[in-house]
């Protein structure tokens, strides 16, 4: 039923012009794409925490540096050596000094007689040396063999993938050929060829990860670059006539950026990954050297009588492993438009 | 029709194709021939995959033509040589795209988009008058000066499209092709953006080439229509002559199908169908376009002229 | 699609001649000799030796010779194994990898596709936020860790399956769980965010349309839909396992290729590691032909025409 | 271990062997390994089977006479052997077997072996035909070996594989597989060998029913099980699966109190070459700093801890005895293997002050193996915690790659293991005369040149003045520190406790399964 | 008077984001009768979607249902169960999709796609559905059907593809038909197809049609009658004359003056934007764009005034003691026009 509404006769006067709401206006706060990111990153737990604990890591792992040098690490103390880890007044088995030896504990400080007030919180491992301090440098180790991949995959896999991808046609093809020849030889085999080429070593490492890596970055980026290219604001930029290299930095570039985080983030765990195989199969790190990979083909040796040898080590590369590709995950979603609400 | 009208852009046998050689070759345009004049506005419609897109990024220099030539003010844009030729044509043509959405670029804020050209062809002496500069464009699109702080996802379909149009205007071109511009859009929106188009080609002595499946919009805004069909121009002609004396039956099966604001209208509306299978080219007699009336062309062969004269000439006593 | 293939092919073979080219000639700045004791070999002895090995010819002979043999299926004699042709060693040890990479492949993808499909349907629920964690932490453990906990705790303590060694099938079980966890959590990820999109395109919006259930929807529209992509990715997969596990072969203790590949790097036992490389790469190569030829033939989408590369 | 006597009986002579890495070839020629020359070394046999502390033993030789100037042997066959084929073991397989093997065309690695027998060393480089070898067959059942030169250590080369005798007939019946499976073998020893392909993992030593002597050989078969991984290995020895395991360090320092742990003290010894081509090196003062730094007890207790043990000099400890001393006791000199960090301090601030510098730095190369990524790192902390302005950077790679950057003399200091052939000093002190290929560090010295010299002609005959020269030889190359042995290496074992009778030489092919037997 | 099938009363419908709630439905009230075709206009984003989406139950999880009730016949389908739903779905209410290249499942053959329903529903078997499934694609005009059947959507053309999901939508036979924007996009002679397809098989099967779209053209062509969407409400119905010719609300004079027609010589633009539903004006929320704006617009709602039996609009204008406001030239033209319509129908 219509009700009849008594309304003051002043209620039907015109909106005055200036009252009139700016019709354009737009009310949200200006948000970035960066912001927007953020913020839905935010909202994901895991990714958070994540992104706190491999800032804490490479905190840790790269502010040791004046600590743990060259000296702290080759320096040796046999007499120490193997001594599980030990947390003054933590009365927990396996953190205080004992070790399981044929189904017993055994206090292995006493046993090895060290001074009452010597203790290594994670323990040591064959030379004596104090394993948290060979873990955190092990972290450094693998952080940095991934950031080296990673930088080769920014600038190489990004440039190639661009380049194959915005030029398309023949150059596209022959591109495409290259990768295509070095993704099918196993990367084993060229990182065993560049170990051979340049000098055994830490660099020689690195190098040899960071040039097998690329091609993955590369082939993604090229992908997307084919999509991009046929993008209106591309057309648009080029009917303005602006140059490609011009076009490349800040069309292309700006818009791969979600998928070059995102795979980078995936590179970084594989690269980390790829150096623990090496150094599993004995062409990796060498002593005194060390990183998570060596620890862990170190530890897994010995399993059976030195659990924690394994276990720490193990469990800093999974925390890190876990939290990159949480974290990625946690980008990927964040930079998708598609998931966004 | 004055004779004297400047011929701005002459497109002499179009042909681009894609993936030439390969089996799955497409004629997107296939040997198309239309002049623009100075000052109007040029519209192309057919329907989707008739080559209209195609058309325009050929004429603005996106895709290197199979054959033919595209004459601007003259000159023969696939010979451009120096690159300072090649950057004034590149201000003299403007596009504006039809998909609002992909036609910004997210990563960049509106100042950035609509400078874009200011920038490549240094329109701004310093920061300040490229900042002005943008907040007039924004203001002559109806947009606020601060928006220009903002990112593109931030706008609606239609502000969206103002946007692009102000990033065309910036570098203060003669010649527009607008491909769909209006498609993408609400109807309510479309005509802000059709009445802006049409009051800046005011102000500015614009010549657009407007390209549009809507034939109701395109004959609103053109003085003169082509009609697009499997990357054939079928007919050419003034709006009102196109839309109200159509002569090939393709263009008249196109405006039987155009829906009416009219319930009126509408229940009475028969759409006439159309079939393709008589249009096969003889290459002893081939067809083109050819002049019925003075500038209403249809693509026929030689011996089809007559049978479009009576049908005009009917037209005519209908009158 | 006959010329699409045979392009193909012919682009496969230059691959292959390209990898065979770059092998042959980076394996000749490897250092030392197959030879272990040659310090105490005459110079007469080497220089017949290298003679047979065929190591005394100029570079770019030894070259055609190896790609001659190449086309004959001679991959040259085994340094390490001698008088061993590195065919047989190949063919001698594919077996244990093959069914190892396949049978973790398998393990990995149905498992894989399973916890993937759930997660999808159930995302941003506790359902996925489990299944992204548990594939998560199978990826992130190195399978070697894995294995030998495998090892120690099922096999050796708990006495569920054999410790090593290579055998009926129960010998494959372990080695297979601990290949197959890298996979599995690939595939639950891909599969999930596939279906994701899946999920959220229009024609599951019209299946939902036509009434059907839920598990309806996943199985007759979803699922197919996102297992297509992942076929382009199994088949390299399935190659990199079969190749790639020299980890598990060696804890496990199983006759294998890769196991073999890595002492032939460390014993510069060229042709095996040129034999073993050309049989990786035109694996890889092969496979990657054959899936996007089943790709064309399971999506309906994609006929193979002449173009594209 | 207290098994009762009803279980003897039915108890299974089969053994469960681990070995951990693959058995490259049975082509006694060929072979250079240990896997191969211990499997030939049970289903194959020489003249002579070296017993318990490579004793001599009866093999196919029944008797054997020796000229009085010692270069003439003539053997006497047993006419009792047979091939696995059923042929009878002949002189003429042993004829046949070595001129195969000094043939150059053989490609033989271990040909040198034969130096010393008449010919042979002209036959492998090439100016005699193989047929002139100092090898006869008088009938078939007689055999004369004729020497260049006397050598002292004969008897115990017979009983090395590369001596022993090949069928003429399955080799040519082979060709060229002849060797790389055991279908393509024949063979004469107390086992067989079955269910190898060539490449796989597992073997197995069957009771050899044609073998001479099968009375007295009581296993019935040696399973053999390739475990790359110590671990694995352990695993299954642990579950049974395995009556022996090799340890790894960390292992046999767990298990060291194990009843059944059994360390094999191997005749190999692991030193330090000097580049002496590099004027540092050549330094005297220097290499002895560097010796005495390291604290090699520390090192094989705590740091491999595998039962290694610190070594007197170059010469194994063990491997030979004159009037019942010790070759290592003889020759030990003080300070070669001891550690005294302030000698050191001193020597080496004498020696950087000899060579004008103030600090040193240089790399220790070694292998990448299990023990040389302990070794480096320790000497690594040992010299640079104890020699000021010592910078020391370690390097380990392939063995292959070390061999050969040995070779080429790419290297500062590097980290050399040699193990004897046979049991006898010259196998190790051979290594270091000035011309001898595996001196990588290029140490002369033209003393311990003659010494070795005389000891191979001269004194040859001349049992005590021979092994004379050799202790004076080594106390040279000792007091120079021409190298610095570091330790004498052990292989640790887990053996079952009713395992018995497996014989371990340290030189030579390790095990002989012959007398083993299952209690 | 026909039979009412569907009755929705006073919907609201909020979604949560982290923005807020948008309240995306706000109070909208509408009816279906059997056989009419009901047209639902409006701009982008004024909530015809999320409408038609609540009818079958289909909404995103982030939706939430505030108030309000849908009668289909006399149950209401906010109250029932996902099961329930399912066996609604497709049976008596059908949907048809904006893209028909997108809204086919590109890996099932069409005849599967098609006959999904009646194994579903019907309970028939394989082979008797793919025989009605072929049944169907004559009916929606595919040629060759008995080939096609077996071949994938890619085969086909847009406007087949359209078909085929008209066809799928009828099927069942379904009492209510959702069109969400069927031919936007086609090409206008396609749409045309499609359109007259559409008519005709509702005049053979009798479903009732809800169609959604923001072309008048196309309404004018198809509808019974119109409800006028803007901003989550609806603020104007009426028959399709009514609408077209006697237009009430200045949203809807708005829309009909910026749309060419065979005649205009200008068109007027709405100015300005939608208002963000975030946060909906409090008043009437056209009244930023509306140039007949009134105080009153922008403080109250303003409740729907009746104009006619079948026609109601939401506007201030209509109140009794609003000012008289001259509607554009084309309004007044097409009001001129409505006269002689309703006067040719007296006669
Ligand atoms: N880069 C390209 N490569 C291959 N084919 C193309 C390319 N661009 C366009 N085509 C094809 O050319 C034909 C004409 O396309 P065009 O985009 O010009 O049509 P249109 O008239 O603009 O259609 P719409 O109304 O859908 O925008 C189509 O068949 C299209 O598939
Ligand atoms: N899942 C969702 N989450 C948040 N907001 C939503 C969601 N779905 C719809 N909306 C909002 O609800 C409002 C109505 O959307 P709806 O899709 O019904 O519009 P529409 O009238 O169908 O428009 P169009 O013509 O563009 O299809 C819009 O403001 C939209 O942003
Ligand atoms: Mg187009
Ligand atoms: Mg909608």
């Amino acid at each position: 039923m219509e009700e009849k509404i008594k309304l003051s006769p002043e209620s039907f006067e015109a909106l005055p012009k200036a009252a009139e709401l700016d019709n354009e206006k737009i009310a949200a706060p200006s948000l970035t794409f960066v912001q927007d990111a953020w913020r839905r990153l935010k909202m994901n737990k895991g990714a958070l925490i994540s992104l706190f604990v491999i800032i804490l890591m490479m905190v840790v792992a790269f502010g040791s540096t004046p600590f743990i040098n060259h000296d702290s690490l080759v320096k040796s103390a046999p007499q120490y050596a193997n001594l599980p880890a030990k947390i003054p007044g933590v009365p927990i088995n396996g953190l205080n000094g004992k070790l399981k030896v044929s189904g017993e504990w055994v206090d292995e400080y006493k046993q090895n007689n060290v001074p009452n007030n010597k203790y290594f919180v994670l323990g040591t491992d064959y030379l004596g040396h104090s394993l948290a301090q060979r873990i955190i440098y092990g972290t450094k180790i693998s952080l940095i063999v991934a950031l080296v991949a990673t930088f080769f995959d920014l600038t190489l896999g990004v440039a190639y993938g661009i380049i194959s991808g915005w030029r398309g046609g023949r150059v596209d093809n022959v591109m495409q050929r290259i990768i295509e020849v070095i993704s099918s030889v196993p990367s084993l085999v060229i990182v065993v060829l560049m170990l051979i080429v340049l000098k055994p070593g830490m660099t020689s490492i690195i190098a040899a990860i960071a040039i097998s890596s690329w091609t993955t970055m590369a082939r993604m980026i090229r992908a997307e670059t084919l999509q991009l290219k046929s993008q209106e604001y591309v057309l648009a930029a080029r009917t303005l006539g602006e140059s490609p290299w011009k076009i490349a930095w800040k069309h292309l570039v700006p818009n791969l950026s979600s998928i070059i985080i995102i795979q980078t983030m995936y590179t970084i765990p594989t690269a980390i990954f790829f150096e623990a195989f090496l150094s599993f199969i004995g062409i990796g790190i060498s002593a005194p050297q060390t990183s998570l990979g060596v620890l862990l083909n170190d530890g897994q040796k010995n399993f059976q009588f030195l659990p924690y040898q394994m276990w720490y080590p193990a469990i800093v590369l999974c925390v890190l492993m876990i939290a990159f590709n949480l974290l990625g995950d946690g980008l990927r979603d964040a930079f998708d438009p598609k998931t966004r609400r | 029709m004055s004779e004297k009208r400047k011929k701005i852009l002459e497109v002499k046998h179009l042909k681009q194709y894609f993936n030439v050689g390969k089996l799955d070759e497409v004629k997107a345009v296939d040997d198309i021939t239309f002049d623009v004049y100075e000052g109007e506005t040029f519209g192309l419609v057919g329907e989707s995959g008739s080559g209209k897109t195609t058309t325009g990024r050929s004429i603005i220099h996106l895709y290197e033509p199979t054959d033919g030539s595209i004459l601007f003010e003259g000159k023969d844009i696939s010979k451009l040589k120096t690159k300072k030729d090649f950057l004034d044509f590149r201000r003299e043509m403007q596009m504006i795209f039809q998909d609002p959405y992909a036609s910004l670029n997210p990563r960049m804020k509106i100042k950035d988009i609509v400078a874009e050209g200011i920038d490549i062809h240094h329109l701004a002496k310093d920061d300040a008058e490229r900042s002005k500069m943008v907040e007039d464009l924004l203001e002559t699109v109806g947009l606020n000066r601060d928006h220009s702080s903002r990112y593109p996802h931030e706008f609606s379909g239609g502000q969206r499209q103002r946007i692009g149009i102000a990033r065309a205007l910036a570098v203060k071109p003669k010649f527009i092709i607008a491909d769909e511009p209006i498609s993408a859009l609400d109807v309510s929106i479309q005509a802000q953006v059709v009445n802006l188009l049409k009051d800046l080609q005011r102000e500015h002595g614009l010549t657009y080439l407007f390209i549009a499946h809507d034939l109701s919009m395109v004959k609103y805004i053109s003085d003169r229509i082509g009609v697009m069909h499997y990357g054939k121009l079928l007919e050419v002609g003034t709006a009102d002559e196109v839309y109200a004396h159509p002569l090939h039956d393709y263009t008249a099966s196109l405006i039987s199908a155009v829906p009416v604001p009219d319930p009126e209208y509408e229940r009475n509306r028969k759409q006439i169908p159309y079939d393709s299978s008589g249009e096969q080219d003889h290459p002893d007699n081939p067809r083109k376009l050819r002049e019925i009336v003075p500038g209403h062309f249809v693509r026929c062969t030689e011996d089809e002229v007559a049978g479009y004269r009576q049908k005009a000439e009917t037209y005519e006593q209908k009158a | 699609m006959r010329k699409y293939l045979l392009k193909r092919v012919f682009y496969m073979i230059l691959t292959l001649f390209l990898v065979a080219t770059i092998t042959f000639f980076l394996m000749k700045l490897m250092p030392g000799t197959p030879y272990s004791n040659q310090q105490k070999m005459t110079a007469q002895q080497i220089q017949i030796m290298n003679e047979q090995y065929g190591l005394n010819k100029p570079m770019w002979m030894q070259y055609l010779i190896y790609l001659g043999g190449m086309l004959h299926g001679d991959l040259g004699v085994s340094f390490q194994f001698s008088n061993q042709p590195v065919s047989y060693l190949i063919a001698s040890r594919i077996g244990a990898s093959a069914q190892l990479g396949i049978q973790a492949m398998i393990f990995g993808v149905v498992l894989g596709i399973i916890i993937g499909s759930i997660a999808a349907v159930h995302r941003n629920t506790w359902i996925d936020t489990l299944c992204t964690v548990l594939s998560i932490i199978g990826k992130s453990v190195p399978n070697f860790v894995l294995a030998v906990l495998l090892q120690f705790y099922i096999a050796l303590k708990l006495g569920w399956f054999p410790i090593a060694d290579w055998g009926n099938f129960s010998y494959t079980v372990l080695p297979t769980i601990a290949l197959g966890v890298g996979p599995l959590a690939e595939t639950a990820r891909f599969i999930r965010t596939g279906m994701v999109d899946v999920l959220n395109s229009d024609y599951i919006e019209l299946a939902k349309a036509k009434g059907l259930s839920r598990y309806g929807i996943v199985y007759h529209h979803a699922l197919r839909n996102s297992l297509i992509p992942l076929v382009t990715l199994i088949g390299p997969y399935t190659v990199a396992l079969m190749t790639g596990s020299m980890v598990i072969e060696n804890i496990f203790s199983i006759p294998g290729i890769g196991e073999q590949f890595v002492k032939s790097i460390l014993t510069n036992d060229y042709p095996t590691i040129m034999g073993v490389t050309m049989l990786f790469s035109a694996g890889l190569v092969a496979i990657i032909l054959i899936t996007d030829i089943i790709y064309g033939m399971i999506d309906p989408r994609i006929r193979l025409s002449g173009s594209g590369d | 271990a207290c098994g009762s006597k009803s279980t003897s009986s039915s108890t299974k002579q089969v053994l469960n062997w681990d070995e951990n890495a693959e058995l490259p070839t049975i082509d006694l020629s060929k072979a250079t390994d240990r896997v191969s020359f211990d499997t030939l070394n049970n289903t194959n046999e020489g003249l002579y089977r070296l017993g318990k502390d490579s004793k001599i033993e009866p093999g196919i030789a029944t008797k054997t006479t020796v000229s009085s100037d010692g270069l003439k042997y003539t053997f006497t066959l047993r006419k009792n052997a047979k091939w696995s084929n059923g042929d009878k073991v002949t002189a003429k397989d042993f004829v046949y077997s070595w001129q195969r093997t000094v043939k150059p065309s053989t490609g033989s690695q271990y040909a040198y072996l034969f130096s010393g027998i008449q010919n042979a060393d002209d036959i492998m480089d090439g100016k005699k035909s193989p047929s002139t070898l100092g090898i006869k067959a008088e009938g078939n059942y007689k055999l004369v070996v004729t020497l260049d030169k006397k050598l002292p250590y004969f008897k115990l080369l017979m009983g090395f594989p590369s001596f022993y005798p090949q069928s003429q007939k399955a080799v040519e019946k082979y060709g060229s597989k002849y060797g790389t499976a055991s279908k393509y073998m024949v063979y004469n020893g107390p086992y067989e060998l079955t269910k190898w392909t060539g490449t796989n993992l597992s073997w197995t030593l069957k009771k050899n029913n044609d073998y001479w002597d099968k009375k007295n050989v009581k296993l019935s078969a040696i399973n053999y099980k390739v475990n790359k991984s110590n671990t694995t290995a352990y695993n299954l020895y642990q579950s049974g699966k395995l009556d022996m395991t090799y340890l790894n360090a960390e292992q046999a320092k767990q298990m060291s109190n194990s009843k059944e742990l059994v360390t094999r003290r191997g005749a190999s010894t692991f030193y330090l070459e000097y580049n002496q081509t590099k004027k540092e090196f050549q330094n005297k003062k220097i290499r002895q700093a560097i010796s005495l730094v390291i604290d090699r007890k520390q090192y094989v207790n705590k740091v491999l801890g595998d039962g290694s043990t610190v070594a007197k000099g170059l010469v194994a400890s063990g491997l030979s005895k004159h009037n019942g001393k010790d070759f290592a006791d003889e020759a030990v000199v003080k300070d070669a293997t001891a550690t005294d960090t302030a000698k050191a301090k001193k020597l080496w601030n004498e020696g950087l002050k000899e060579l004008g510098v103030k600090e040193l730095s240089f790399s220790i190369l070694s292998d990448d193996t299990d023990s040389g990524n302990k070794t480096t790192p320790f000497l690594q902390s040992q010299i640079e915690e104890s020699l000021p302005g010592a910078k020391v950077s370690v390097t380990n790679v392939p063995f292959k790659t070390r061999l050969d950057r040995s070779e080429k003399g790419n290297f500062d200091v590097v980290v050399s293991a040699w193990g004897a052939d046979f049991a006898d000093p010259i196998s190790f002190l051979d290594l270091f005369t000035s011309d001898n290929s595996y001196n990588n560090g290029n140490w002369k010295n033209t003393e311990y040149d003659k010494l070795i010299e005389a000891s191979k002609t001269t004194d040859s005959g001349n049992t005590t003045k021979r092994w004379n020269d050799l202790v004076q030889a080594e106390k040279i190359l000792m007091q120079d520190q021409g190298i610095s042995p570091i330790y004498q290496q052990a292989q640790a074992t887990l053996v079952k406790s009713k395992v018995k009778g497996v014989i371990y030489n340290s030189s030579g092919a390790n095990y002989n399964f012959k007398d083993a037997y299952i209690k | 008077m026909a039979e009412r099938i569907l009755d929705v009363k006073n919907l609201k419908i909020d979604f949560h984001t982290y923005a807020g709630d948008v309240k995306a439905i706000r109070d909208v009230s509408f009816h279906l009768d059997k056989g009419e075709t009901l047209a639902i206009v409006g701009e982008s984003g004024s909530g015809k979607s999320v409408t038609t989406k609540s009818l079958m139950g289909l909404l995103a999880n982030n939706a939430e249902v505030t108030g309000g009730s849908i009668m289909f016949h006399d149950q209401d389908i906010l109250k029932k169960s996902e099961k329930e739903m399912q066996n609604i779905r497709g049976k008596d209410i059908a949907m048809i999709f904006q893209d028909p290249m997108t809204s086919l499942d590109p890996t099932m053959r069409i005849g599967q796609q098609i006959a999904e329903p009646l194994i579903k529903h019907k309970h028939v078997n394989k082979k008797k559905a793919w025989a009605q499934a072929l049944e169907l694609m004559k009916l929606v005009g595919i040629t060759d059907a008995e080939e096609r059947i077996r071949n994938y959507p890619h085969q086909f053309s847009g406007g087949q593809r359209q078909r085929i999901v008209i066809a799928i939508a009828l099927v069942c036979y379904p009492e209510i038909l959702i069109a969400d924007e069927p031919t936007t996009a086609l090409d206008v002679t396609i749409q045309a197809q499609i359109l007259e397809l559409m008519k005709e098989l509702q005049e053979k099967i009798d479903t009732s049609i809800i169609f959604i779209t923001h072309d008048l053209g196309v309404v004018a062509g198809m509808a019974d009658r119109v409800a006028v969407m803007y901003a989550g409400q609806i603020v104007e119905y009426g028959t399709v004359d009514e609408i077209f010719f006697n237009p009430q609300h200045p949203y809807t004079w708005g829309l009909l003056n910026s749309m060419p027609t065979l005649s205009s010589t200008k068109l007027e633009a709405i100015p300005g934007t939608p208002p963000d539903l975030l946060d909906p004006p409090k008043g009437d929320p056209f009244v930023a764009r509306n140039p007949y704006a009134m105080k009153i617009d922008a403080e109250q709602r303003p409740p729907f005034f009746k104009v006619s039996e079948t026609h109601y609009a939401a506007t201030w204008l209509l109140h009794p003691d609003a000012p008289k406001v001259t509607p554009p030239d084309e309004i007044i033209r097409r009001r001129q026009t409505f006269k002689d319509i309703m006067a040719h129908e007296a006669i």
